[in-house]
Parts: structure tokens; C-alpha cells; sequence
């Protein structure tokens, strides 16, 4: 199945493009997503612990499945204000 | 504390309140304006400007860039929240995005309420949230070089919880 | 914490700082503007403004009389004591007396700084202080006639030394 | 000696005017002064607990000694802002 994903700030100078289409398996979480992002991008893996991640614009657990058609995000530390 | 001439409205309707995210100059007065009614007494404001230095370092801009439709809802949440715990009238939430200039504007808050207490807690407690939980990002721009700047982890794992504060 | 192109200016010199006492509308932006400078990431504002109603009972119209030289003196004193206790860039604070209208601006502050929790916390100082130690009085005109407001007793006996808080 | 005495809110709508001089006594006190205009107009007593005095355009204790050409005000509970 086919996700959107999202990337800003530090991420998007890393992975070249500020949206990516990825096709999954069914089942799985952003987590896994993440990971296949990380795979092609390793210098996303130092960022991991201070990520968040946001499905359908809203803040959720790494754990979280994912739905085809979801909006994911990876989300750097925010510096708003 | 609800005004008498808004108790028939729905809990729910901020619609009153004011979120933008704007590419353009922020007007303080228009938002100042916006948020007072006939029945406040105060309106306690915050305008968040760019420093010409980060830690001693000169700064020459700033660019700003944000994942607008969720930056929008938290946002909004910031609003909904500030209902719930102060005694408030209107709220009014500006952020701008792209290159800002020294000086420049980059935030501007917005709260009237009948008295200075809730207004000045509500204007405090929604910048301190914005920079908490609001997928905006700031990357400095200095002589030397650019850095995306330090942030802070939006507290998270927990959708549908309010995040802590 | 002065920055660096202040650190030739005496101590005392608030000559920066804006306190005035007027009769016509107050201008909100040019107070914000005054107090901002380039290493500035934070303005804080009060605006007071007159309310529809003093504890329920609808107001027609307020009237503001000052002790003016006085008053000056203490708003001055407000701006010293502010820069003593925190990190702040300017202040400036404007009363206006005569008579108000419904949602008019009585009484507007501004101070700049570095960062935010000193701006809010100076701001709300200064407002407070204000409504304790500074000689002016308000009139309330209801329907069915005048009152002076309730006030607060400002802290004396003591002259010289601050006045508590 | 003479003194200025300035009234405001409340003691100016009752006195009936924004400013008076006395002549008072060598010696006397900001208390005196008050007492000399409580004379004149009975209603100021039930003010006296709620008010506070200025010498000079600086609070004052009701036990300051006076000097000639000094500007005294009686201030009501203050309610700017």
C-alpha cells in the first residue's frame, strides 16, 4: 500500500525532497517506514532519537500502523516562535 | 467566564479566534483589534521579533518553514486549550514563514479578557506551547555558515492526549 | 543584561524608556515600535481598556483624573525598578486620562528583551505596580449615576525606600 | 509659613477644589494640615484611614514636618490602569 510521507528542516536537506511517496506492506508501523527511508538515507539514522512522528497531522507513536493513503511525517525538533 | 452575549454559543466556536500562518508582514494592531470586545478589560499581547545574534553569534536573517496544515491545527489546539483553562475572550495566533529580516516579526499572540491575570497567563502559556508542539522550523542564517536551530521535542506517542505542559 | 551597544550608557539613564501621561487616543504601535531594537527577540504589551460594565453593572463612560507630575515620578520609578529586577531591553508606559469610551485604551505597555519570560514577567510587574503606587483615579458613570473606583492604597510612610510588593 | 495642598477624586469633589494654600504653624506636621482642613469640611473624616499622603510629589508619612512652600497632596486609593 502507498503512504505520503513528509519531511522539513534537516530532513529535507537529507533525503533531497520535501515529499516522497513510499509503497509498504500492509501492517506496517511508521517505524518500519521510517526504516526504509533509513536505508536509503543513512545519515537519517543519528536524528532518530529526537524525531517524532505525525500521521494524518497529528502527533503519533512510532508503533502506530499505517493505512494506505496515510500522511506521515518526521518531525526535527520544533523552533516555531 | 463567559461574557452574557456569548452564552448561546456553541462551546466548541472559536470561531472568533484568529490562526493564520502568513508569508507576509504581521500586523500587531489588526490582531490586537480582532481579539477585543466590548467587555475586556485587558489584552495582553507577545510579539516574538528576530535577534540580530544566537548566543553572542550575529545572526543576518532567519528563514522560517513550517508543515502549514498541521502547524494550523496545533495551532487551533493551542487556542481550544487556552479556553479551557483561563478566563479568556478571544485569542488571536499569527506566524509567519519564509526569510525574516532582523527586527522582523515572526509570532505575534493576542489575548483580551475582562481582567489582566487570565489575559497575560493565556498570552504566556500559548507561546511557551507553540514552541513546544508546533511543526515550525527555524534555520539561522550567520556569516559563516547556517544552522537549523536547536528545538524541542513535541511531546508526543499519546495522540488524543492533550500533550503535557 | 544590557547589550553590548548600552554598555557605555550610565546606569541611570533610562533615557530610552517612554513614560507619558496624554489626553488624546494612545498609538499601540508606536509604543511596540519604541521599545524594539535589533537585539530584541520579545515585546510584551499590556493593553488596558475600558470595559462595558464594572462588576455586572453597565458603564456608560470613565473618567480618568491624575496627580501628573507625580504620576510621571512613579511611572519613571515603575521603568527603574524594572530594569533592576529584570533582563529587559526599553519600557514604555502611557496613561491616558479624561474621559474614556467603551473600549477605549486606558493605560498601554510595552518592553522589549532578549527572551520572552523576562518581557512577560517585567510587563505584568510594571502593570501591577502601576495600579498600586501611581496617583491617578478613575470615575465610573453608570445609568444611574458616579462612583469612584474602588482603589488600592499605595505602600508609604517610607519614602526613599521602594515602595513592597 | 505657607503650604500648597492639592485634592483629587473624591476629597477634590468634596473640598471643591483642586488646590488650596494653608498657612499652618511652624512645626506642623502633615497630620496637622490634614486636621486643618477637616475643620472646614467634616466630610473628609471617614477618609483619613483609606488615604495616604505626598510631600513634594513623594509619598509621605503623616508625620513629616513641613516645610514653607512645600506641596502636599492627600491621595485617595489609587485606580489607574
Amino acid at each position: 500500500m502507498q503512504v505520503k510521507v513528509l519531511f522539513f528542516g534537516s530532513l529535507r536537506e537529507i533525503v533531497g525532497r520535501a515529499e516522497e511517496s513510499a509503497e509498504i506492506a500492509p501492517g506496517a508501523r511508521i517505524e518500519d517506514l521510517f526504516a526504509h527511508f533509513r536505508e536509503r538515507h543513512h545519515e537519517l539514522a543519528p536524528f532518530r532519537p529526537s524525531l517524532v512522528a505525525s500521521r494524518n497531522q497529528e502527533f503519533a507513536p512510532w508503533s502506530e500502523p499505517l493505512a494506505a493513503g496515510d500522511e506521515i511525517a518526521f518531525l526535527p525538533p520544533v523552533s516555531g516562535g | 467566564m463567559k461574557r452574557e452575549d456569548e452564552q448561546h454559543l456553541p462551546m466548541s466556536a472559536p470561531a472568533e479566534d484568529l490562526v493564520q500562518i502568513v508569508r507576509q508582514p504581521i500586523d500587531p494592531l489588526a490582531l490586537m483589534n480582532h481579539v477585543r470586545g466590548p467587555g475586556d478589560g485587558a489584552v495582553a499581547s507577545f510579539d516574538g521579533c528576530v535577534r540580530d545574534n544566537s548566543a553572542g553569534r550575529a545572526t543576518l536573517y532567519l528563514e522560517y518553514e513550517g508543515y502549514e496544515p498541521m502547524a494550523r491545527l496545533k495551532m487551533l489546539e493551542i487556542c481550544a486549550r487556552i479556553r479551557e483553562r483561563f478566563a479568556i475572550h478571544r485569542v488571536a495566533i499569527v506566524h509567519r514563514l519564509g526569510r525574516l529580516e532582523i527586527g522582523e516579526t515572526s509570532v505575534f499572540i493576542a489575548v483580551s479578557a475582562a481582567h489582566r491575570g487570565p489575559a497575560f497567563e493565556a498570552c504566556r502559556y500559548a507561546i511557551d506551547t507553540l514552541k513546544r508542539i508546533v511543526p515550525i522550523w527555524k534555520k539561522e542564517f550567520f556569516a559563516d555558515g547556517a544552522v537549523w536551530a536547536d528545538g524541542e521535542i513535541p511531546p508526543s506517542g499519546n495522540p488524543g492526549a492533550p500533550a503535557g505542559v
